[in-house]
């Protein structure tokens, strides 16, 4: 078979990198919780194709388990389960978030801007296809996902959007471990993967539980341990 | 051994047989200025007499302290004028503790009385004794201040080494520092003697009265030690007065002879004219309110400060 | 005895018996010979200690010894030199009274009490040893806080009473606080001299730049005086040694707050050589104003022990004149005044661990058997405990300075040393040393009237409660215990000749130069000071002057007529039926005058409240009440403390609860070091 | 071998004693598997003294002193609670604290559940001590994390459940960050030889060719690590959930979070801090550490001067701990290393036994409210209440206690370090939290006899407990072990990199 093209491959997932991008702030802004999840599911599939495709373009072949893992867990596995959560629950729509979101859409757009700066400190990769280039152009945009899925946790009220940021952040950090050093080392490729599992599980069952104990899934409303 | 031996019994003799006299003699001139004939100079003589032979009433809430205070009274005043020069320069007993000794033996003797007029459980003791603590107590910083004063123009605290010096230079009275020192110890001698304006010795007026009320239930013999305390004591100050300031007339040395005589009669003659001068602030003042005092030993003290500062400011 | 063993092996004897003692009472809950022992061995050492520092201090030689701890620069290092002798040597007299006297106080104790009391007691004693002995910044700290720690375990004894807990509490705070700062200052030092060692500091803080030097100065002084009680970090003692057990505060009143004088005469005179003149100036002001505070507000009070607190403070002042004294003759050049005045105020220091422990050992006798601290509750106990009363009596008339006891030769050297001051310094320092002199006179009366107070209200006159009028005699080991303290007062007193050549050693290694014998005249009786024209005393003599003429006054008041009547009557109580003891002077009346002439400092507050039917001329009870401000705790701490604390509430809100504000630190934790951190 | 047997053995013990049926057997697997783990980590102490670092696997499990030092000490802590939990939970039992639960569980669900968890979490630590590839670690801190999640809402309350969320959410991005940490550390050792293998992330590797690390990435990935295990090591401002978590866990795990991981967390953080400094060199990463460490002791103080529950107390004191740990490793050099490992082991042992105390305390007078405490504790308890007061007096830095000799030794080496404004920071907020701390604990112990005194039931299990952490405490004030001196010394070796 013809040796694929690292060139392309890497424009290609530039420009997945960039969509990715593009579905964090969406989902930065965006204030219903199941087109959230939804958003946060496409994003996974994003990523999964990326790794695929890194896996293709630069002969990574064991980037593909990571990429199926992904696909499998966190664009189908969670998603079920945060929507069966909220479906439970009953709420459909976040209440108003702490800041509005022409702010928030605008503090995101910042924090992509800082993504870039920080990316910009690494100095410019000698050798054109590598691990560096690639790196150099997806770095910023993992940070950025990083930054916004934090922030998003704390702009949020809804424990299952905090849940959502968490994982939208640690895609941001799936970005990032593809694209700068081809993921992990496998064995902690999967340690990982099977601890984010066990922190969704464990999230999840938290949220039931605050939500039968305060009949409310407003986290801002656990504020009694105070001082 | 009689080097000192001599002149300690003739000075103590001296003490003994004059402190009454001088109180005799301030009480007769008081009553002259009054145009009293008054009890004549030798009254203290004959109350001394009177009262030793007496017999004496203890109270029966007294403890042992009660006897003891005249003794220690008697005994400080008396060690304490051995330490001073009286009619010759060397003070018998002057290695035995210079000026500070002698007020803090002064010290100690009222500390003994103060208790004693305590012990006896009734509240004009201890009015009297919280009086006489608290003035003794004001008129301290006074008399050490125009003590420095003197010290440090000698260079030392030994009494003899001050007259011994002030021998030397005649009509040095005339530095400023020293007139100043002089008139607060001058103040510091009449609130430590107890009379007018500070305490009036003659009142039984139980709220006036301070150095009275304390040895109100003394009696007979006791009573006789303690007034003879009290003289000597007031003699010890007005020597120290006239001998530091007024050393003229102070032999130097205690050769026996007619130097000796003549000395003893300068210092009569300045004893007598001390005597005069406090007895006419007696007259001319009246007694004022406990709570007055202390601004006149503040005066004392305001003074003895100037003494001191004029010391360095107008030191050749 | 320092032929037989060295003074350091002498010392390691202590120091073992004391542990011995706290090994010992920790058995003491199994019946009496735990108890013999966690008594007994202190006393063993405390007559160990006593060869161990008199042998240092007669040789004036130093011995070093130490052990390793497996931890580097964590080493324990010993050093008796003869300036930790002295402070050895009082601890070691105080100790051996105490101890004595604890058979007697602390007997009626239930075991486990008892043993804890005992066990503290010891280690206290141990601590203190090595505090004066240690030689190494870490070992130093470390002994200094278990001091602090066993004395907090001490004054927390009865901690039943809300009052001795907040004791304790300020106490340790304020303790420790003070050790902050020592801790800062010792580091400096170590930092500059790359040592840990007392050794390497010697004359170390010369070296330092000018500020910084000054500062560390600063450090010291103020980390010490907390542990000294100077004024105005003086709140926690009042406050603690009244509440302690009574041998406890004598303990503590005598040798603890001396620790922090052993700290400053250490740093000023070892490891800095000449300080700057503002210095002992400083120290100097400060003395004054702990002598004469201290004993004003002694007057103040009707409660003994505190009372007896007070006057530590003011007597803490006068070891300070004597210090600022010799700093500033130091950095004016002049080493032999120097000496007189530091003799002078480590004379005092040793008669005020003294004196001050005879009097807490009076006052815990009485409070031993009268049950009040109380003076108002008190009196007329001079009869049912007489030999108490003598000893209060003797200690009373010591601390007041009085010949010919030990208090008059301190101060006297003091008057000396302030007298020089004048011809020795310039312009504007020499006025301070004879205004000094003025005040420390006053201090001194006013000290008188205090004792006069204290002794005449408590021990003469009529009981003014039942207690104090059922009070017993105190029992045979208790009064041993002050007899001893008593002897010592004299001996220190009449045997001033005999005791000033022991501080040569001292100033020989503070100063360079030895001054007993410029001191002390060729016959051996008097103390002179300032060459052959200068002030003489001689107690011995004095004493045996008093003595010699003793017969006078008794020819006449006894020889002249013996069938002379002499009867006992009624006080006079100016016709009314029978004098009470609500007829006596007041403790409260007795300082009257003085509340008025001070009530500058005092801002006295009283209340007068009577209940009459007839007319108000006819009041049928009146209530008076009267109190001072305590002006340092109102005006200095009291708003400190709620500074603190309202900001510390404030700071609060910080955790308020709100996850999203947990999230929001760290995000921006992240964000600013993002933007700093990786561009950088 | 024996690498493997200390995450085996607690491993075990967790599956055995989810599916054991009686309460009993819980109670012994748990006990003989700590125990076992115990002795276990004493033979790896030992092995390591004797022949220096082991590893298994190709490298693996990798244990060096400073693996050594956490294990043992994790052991201890983990025997120790466990001994107590047998008692503390009995308790609860019998005084029927399981009855009101929500869910209706039967109590034995909720100690199944303690039982069962527990061992997980010890197995955990240890592999994060043991683990020598920095992914392999990172598994194994947020392993720690959502083993404990579950210990921390133990009791169901509502306020445990809002500390556990608080604990997960927060642990869970700090973890995040210390993860992209990881990566970027990888991606900064992509030229070195092997990189892309399974060992390209080891630790030992990684610390050989330190110096070729590339140096942005570095300096990237120890923010990102700092932040991440200083969220779970508690250091200001990622502290909040410590105070929360602290004080709903029941006590013999709170005294586990507070000692046994937070020394864990720290292990991550200076293993990484190790890397990070040797190839930066220069005084960026120390600077950063001695920021966060002053600024985590300022922030303990106001908490720790008005504080109103004792068990908070107690979680500010931990922070106030880990802001001096910080600052040691920051100081950094022989003496500021030696000071942090002595400060670890010692403030191990005498935390997890305040939080006993704590735990007797809370127990005897259902609550842990400072002023609903009216009488001295040390009357009712004289035991409790001394070690208690003991143990605060111990960990505020008073001497005799060892503590003060490593805070000495931090100090000194701040002073040395020329770090001066730290180190006079240091003894001031030292000051700080010592006044508060003495003034509650004090207050709590000391006190009037109680009102109608109730003879307290005997406490075998926790008194016991107790009683040896005690003696440890002032067994170690006077003497310290030679073997263990020289672990401590070795394991402060190891992060100098001498």
């Amino acid at each position: 078979m013809t040796l694929p093209d690292p060139q392309f491959g890497e424009k290609l997932i530039t420009l997945m990198a960039a969509l990715v991008l593009v579905l964090q702030i969406a989902m930065a802004g965006h204030r219903w919780l199941v087109t959230n999840i939804r958003i946060f599911a496409l994003q996974s599939f994003l990523l999964a194709a990326i790794a695929a495709t890194i896996a293709w373009f630069n002969h990574a072949p064991h980037l593909y388990l990571p990429a199926l893992l992904t696909l499998a867990l966190k664009g189908v596995i969670v998603p079920r389960l945060l929507e069966r959560v909220v479906e439970r629950v009953g709420i459909r729509q976040e209440i108003e978030p702490l800041i509005n979101q022409p702010l928030s859409a605008l503090l995101a757009g910042g924090l992509t801007l800082l993504g870039y700066v920080v990316a910009e400190s690494f100095q410019r990769p000698e050798g054109s296809p590598s691990p560096e280039s690639l790196g150099r152009n997806t770095l910023a945009v993992a940070i950025s996902l990083f930054l916004i899925g934090f922030f998003m946790m704390i702009n949020r009220r809804k424990a299952v959007t905090q849940v959502l940021g968490l994982l939208s952040l640690e895609n941001g950090l799936f970005l990032a471990a593809i694209s700068l050093t081809y993921g992990f080392p496998l064995i902690v490729d999967l340690g990982v993967f099977f601890d984010v599992l066990i922190a969704v599980m464990v999230l999840g069952i938290l949220v039931h539980r605050i939500r039968e104990a305060f009949d409310s899934m407003d986290v801002s409303k656990l504020d009694r341990l105070r001082g | 051994m009689t080097a000192w031996l001599f002149p300690a019994l003739t000075q103590m003799a001296l003490i003994m047989a004059i402190a009454p006299l001088t109180g005799g003699v301030m009480k007769t001139l008081k009553a002259r200025l009054q145009t009293r004939r008054g009890p004549g100079v030798l009254q203290p003589y004959r109350d001394l007499y009177k009262l030793v032979r007496k017999g004496m009433v203890r109270p029966d809430t007294a403890s042992w302290l009660f006897p003891a205070a005249p003794y220690v009274l008697f005994l400080s005043a008396l060690l304490a004028g051995l330490m001073i020069p009286m009619v010759a320069a060397d003070a018998p007993l002057s290695l035995f503790g210079g000026v500070l000794a002698v007020v803090y033996l002064l010290g100690l003797g009222r500390f003994f009385l103060a208790l004693g007029g305590l012990d006896t459980g009734s509240s004009f003791g201890g009015l009297g004794s919280s009086r006489e603590m608290t003035i003794s107590a004001l008129a301290e910083p006074a008399m050490m201040l125009a003590i420095f004063t003197v010290a440090i123009g000698v260079g030392s605290t030994n009494l003899s080494v001050v007259a011994h010096t002030a021998l030397g230079q005649s009509w040095r009275f005339f530095a400023p520092s020293q007139m100043l020192a002089f008139a607060a110890l001058l103040i510091v001698l009449i609130a430590e003697t107890g009379r007018i304006p500070v305490d009036n010795p003659a009142t039984h007026l139980e709220l006036t009265m301070i150095h009275e009320a304390m040895i109100l239930e003394y009696s007979g013999p006791y009573l006789a030690l303690i007034e003879w305390g009290a003289w000597i004591k007031q003699l010890i100050l007005m020597t120290l007065l006239v001998n530091t300031f007024f050393p003229f007339g102070l032999s130097p040395g205690w050769a026996v002879g007619s130097g000796l005589l003549v000395s003893l009669a300068w210092y009569l003659l300045k004893l007598l004219l001390l005597s005069g001068v406090i007895v006419v602030i007696e007259t001319t003042n009246a007694k004022m309110r406990l709570f007055r005092v202390p601004e006149l030993l503040s005066v004392a003290f305001v003074l003895g400060a100037l003494a001191l500062v004029s010391t360095f400011l107008f030191a050749a | 005895m320092g032929a037989l063993l060295t003074s350091i092996q002498l010392l390691y004897g202590a120091l073992a018996a004391y542990g011995c003692g706290a090994a010992a009472s920790l058995l003491a809950t199994r019946g009496q010979w735990g108890r013999l022992g966690s008594l007994g061995f202190p006393l063993c050492g405390a007559l160990l200690g006593i060869a161990a520092s008199l042998s240092s201090l007669l040789q004036g030689s130093v011995h070093i010894a130490g052990a390793a701890s497996g931890i580097p620069l964590l080493d324990y290092t010993l050093r008796l030199d003869p300036l930790s002798a002295l402070f050895c040597l009082a601890l070691s007299i105080l100790a051996c009274a105490i101890s004595i006297y604890s058979f007697g106080y602390m007997a009626d104790l239930e075991p486990r009490k008892f043993a804890i009391l005992a066990f503290f007691y010891n280690v206290l004693l141990l601590s203190l040893t090595l505090v004066f002995t240690a030689s190494n910044v870490f070992f130093f700290l470390i002994v200094w806080e278990v001091m602090a720690g066993s004395a907090y375990c001490l004054v927390s004894f009865d901690h039943h009473k809300e009052e001795t807990r907040q004791a304790g509490i300020l106490f340790l705070l304020m303790s420790h606080a003070g050790t902050a700062l020592l801790l800062v200052g010792f580091l400096a030092l170590a930092t500059a001299t790359g040592s840990l060692d007392f050794a390497a500091f010697h004359h170390a803080g010369a070296r330092l730049p000018e500020l910084q030097g000054s500062a560390l100065l600063l450090l010291f002084l103020i980390g010490f005086g907390v542990k000294a009680g100077i004024i105005p970090v003086h709140i926690w003692l009042p406050a603690a040694h009244p509440v302690a057990p009574s041998n406890i505060s004598a303990l503590m009143s005598g040798i603890l707050i001396k620790t922090g004088i052993y700290g400053i005469v250490r740093v000023f005179f070892d490891f800095f050589d000449v300080v700057p003149v503002w210095t002992g100036t400083l120290v100097l002001v400060v003395g004054v104003t702990s002598a004469l505070l201290g004993v004003l507000y002694a007057l103040m009070e009707h409660d003994l022990k505190r009372l007896l607190a007070y006057h530590s403070i003011e007597n803490i002042g006068i070891i300070l004149i004597g210090l600022g004294s010799a700093l500033l003759f130091q950095a004016f050049g002049h080493p032999n005044l120097a000496a007189l005045a530091l003799v002078a105020a480590l004379y005092h220091t040793l008669n005020h661990a003294l004196f001050k422990g005879l009097l807490f050992l009076g006052a815990g006798s009485v409070l031993h058997r009268a049950h009040t601290r109380n003076m108002e509750e008190m009196g007329g106990l001079i009869r049912c405990m007489p030999f108490t009363a003598f000893a209060f009596l003797i200690g009373a008339v010591a601390i007041s300075g009085l010949p010919p006891l030990n208090g008059f030769v301190s101060e006297w050297l003091t008057y000396q040393a302030l007298l020089a001051g004048f011809g020795a310094t310039s312009s504007l320092v020499r006025v301070m040393f004879p205004v000094t002199g003025a005040l420390l006179a006053l201090t001194a009366a006013l000290a008188a009237a205090c004792f006069v107070k204290a002794f005449g209200i408590a021990f003469l006159a009529l009981p003014r409660s039942r207690e104090a009028a059922e009070a017993r005699e105190a029992s045979g080991s208790m009064r041993a215990g002050m007899g001893v303290l008593v002897a010592a007062c004299f001996a220190l007193g009449l045997g001033a000749t005999w005791i000033v050549p022991l501080f040569d050693a001292i100033t020989q290694q503070a100063l360079g130069v030895r001054v007993s014998s410029a001191l002390i005249t060729a016959d051996g009786w008097s103390l002179i000071a300032g060459g052959a024209r200068a002030g003489a005393v001689s107690t011995a003599a004095m004493a045996a002057a008093l003595v010699l003429l003793a017969p006078i006054p008794a020819l006449l008041a006894l020889g002249w007529r013996r069938s002379a009547a002499r009867t006992v009557g009624p006080t006079w109580d100016c016709g009314l039926p029978g004098l009470t003891a609500a007829n006596e002077y007041t403790a409260t009346a007795f300082s009257k005058p003085l509340r008025m002439v001070f009530s500058a400092l005092y801002q006295p507050r009283r209340e007068i409240q009577a209940d009459f039917e007839v007319s108000p001329y006819y009041p049928t009870a009146i209530r008076f009440e009267s109190e001072i401000q305590p002006t340092f705790e109102k005006r200095f701490y009291d708003p400190l403390l709620a500074g603190i604390l309202r900001v510390a509430a404030r700071m609060r809100a910080i955790q308020a609860g709100s996850v999203h504000a947990y999230l929001a630190y760290i995000f921006v934790a992240l964000i600013l070091l993002l933007l700093f951190g990786v561009r950088a | 071998m024996i690498l493997l047997l200390l995450l085996l053995v607690p491993f075990a013990a967790g599956v055995a004693s989810w599916f054991a049926r009686r309460l009993a057997s819980m109670e012994a697997i748990n006990l003989a598997a700590f125990g076992l783990t115990a002795i276990l980590a004493l033979g790896l102490a030992a092995q390591v003294l004797h022949e220096g670092a082991v590893s298994t696997f190709g490298g693996i499990l990798y244990a060096d002193a400073l693996s050594a030092l956490v294990v043992g000490l994790t052991a201890l802590v983990a025997l120790l609670s466990g001994v107590y939990a047998v008692g503390y939970l009995r308790h609860d039992r019998s005084s029927g604290v399981f009855d009101d639960d929500p869910h209706g569980a039967p109590p034995e669900a909720k100690l199944r559940m303690y039982y069962a968890l527990t061992p997980f979490f010890v197995a955990a630590m240890m592999l994060v001590a043991l683990a020598n590839n920095l992914g392999v670690m990172w598994v194994a801190i947020e392993a720690t994390t959502l083993a404990s999640v579950f210990l921390v809402t133990f009791y169901g309350r509502a306020t445990s459940l809002e500390a556990a969320w608080k604990y997960a959410i927060i642990g869970g991005v700090g973890l995040s960050m210390a993860l992209f940490g990881t990566l970027v550390t990888y991606y900064s050792a992509r030229r070195l030889p092997g990189a892309d293998t399974f060992s390209g992330l080891n630790w030992s590797m990684l610390a050989a060719h330190a110096g070729q690390l590339d140096k942005t990435g570095m300096r990237l990935a120890f923010i990102l690590i700092l932040l991440g295990y200083g969220t779970k090591a508690g250091i200001a401002p990622m502290h909040t959930w410590k105070p929360d978590a602290y004080s709903e866990a029941p006590v013999p795990s709170a005294a586990i979070l507070s000692s046994a991981m937070l020394n864990c967390a720290l292990y991550g953080l200076i293993r990484n801090f190790a890397l990070a400094d040797r190839c930066l060199g220069g005084g960026f990463a120390p600077r950063l550490l001695i920021l966060f460490g002053v600024l985590s002791m300022g922030l303990s103080v106001p908490f720790v001067l008005v504080q109103t529950n004792f068990r908070r107390l107690l979680a500010y004191h931990t922070i106030d701990h880990t802001g001096i740990m910080v600052l040691a490793l920051g100081v950094g050099g022989p003496i500021g290393t030696l000071g942090l490992m002595l400060h670890m082991t010692y403030h191990t042992i005498a935390k997890s036994l305040l939080f006993l105390c704590a735990g007797n305390v809370f127990q005897h007078y259902r609550t842990d409210v400072f002023h609903d405490i009216k009488e001295g504790v040390i009357r009712a308890m004289p035991l409790t209440g001394a070690i208690f007061l003991m143990a605060t007096l111990a960990i505020v830095g008073m001497p005799p206690f060892s503590l003060f000799q490593s805070e000495f030794l931090i100090v000194n080496a701040a002073f040395l370090g020329g770090h001066t404004l730290a180190g006079v920071l240091f003894v001031l907020f030292g000051t700080g939290v010592f006044a508060g701390a003495v003034l509650h604990v004090g207050k709590l112990v000391l006190g009037p006899s109680p009102a109608f005194p109730a003879p307290a039931p005997p406490r075998p299990w926790r008194n016991s407990a107790l009683v040896v952490l005690g003696a440890f405490l002032i067994g170690i004030a006077f003497w310290l072990p030679a073997p263990l001196l020289a672990l401590i010394r070795g394991a402060a070796q190891v992060v100098g990199g001498q």
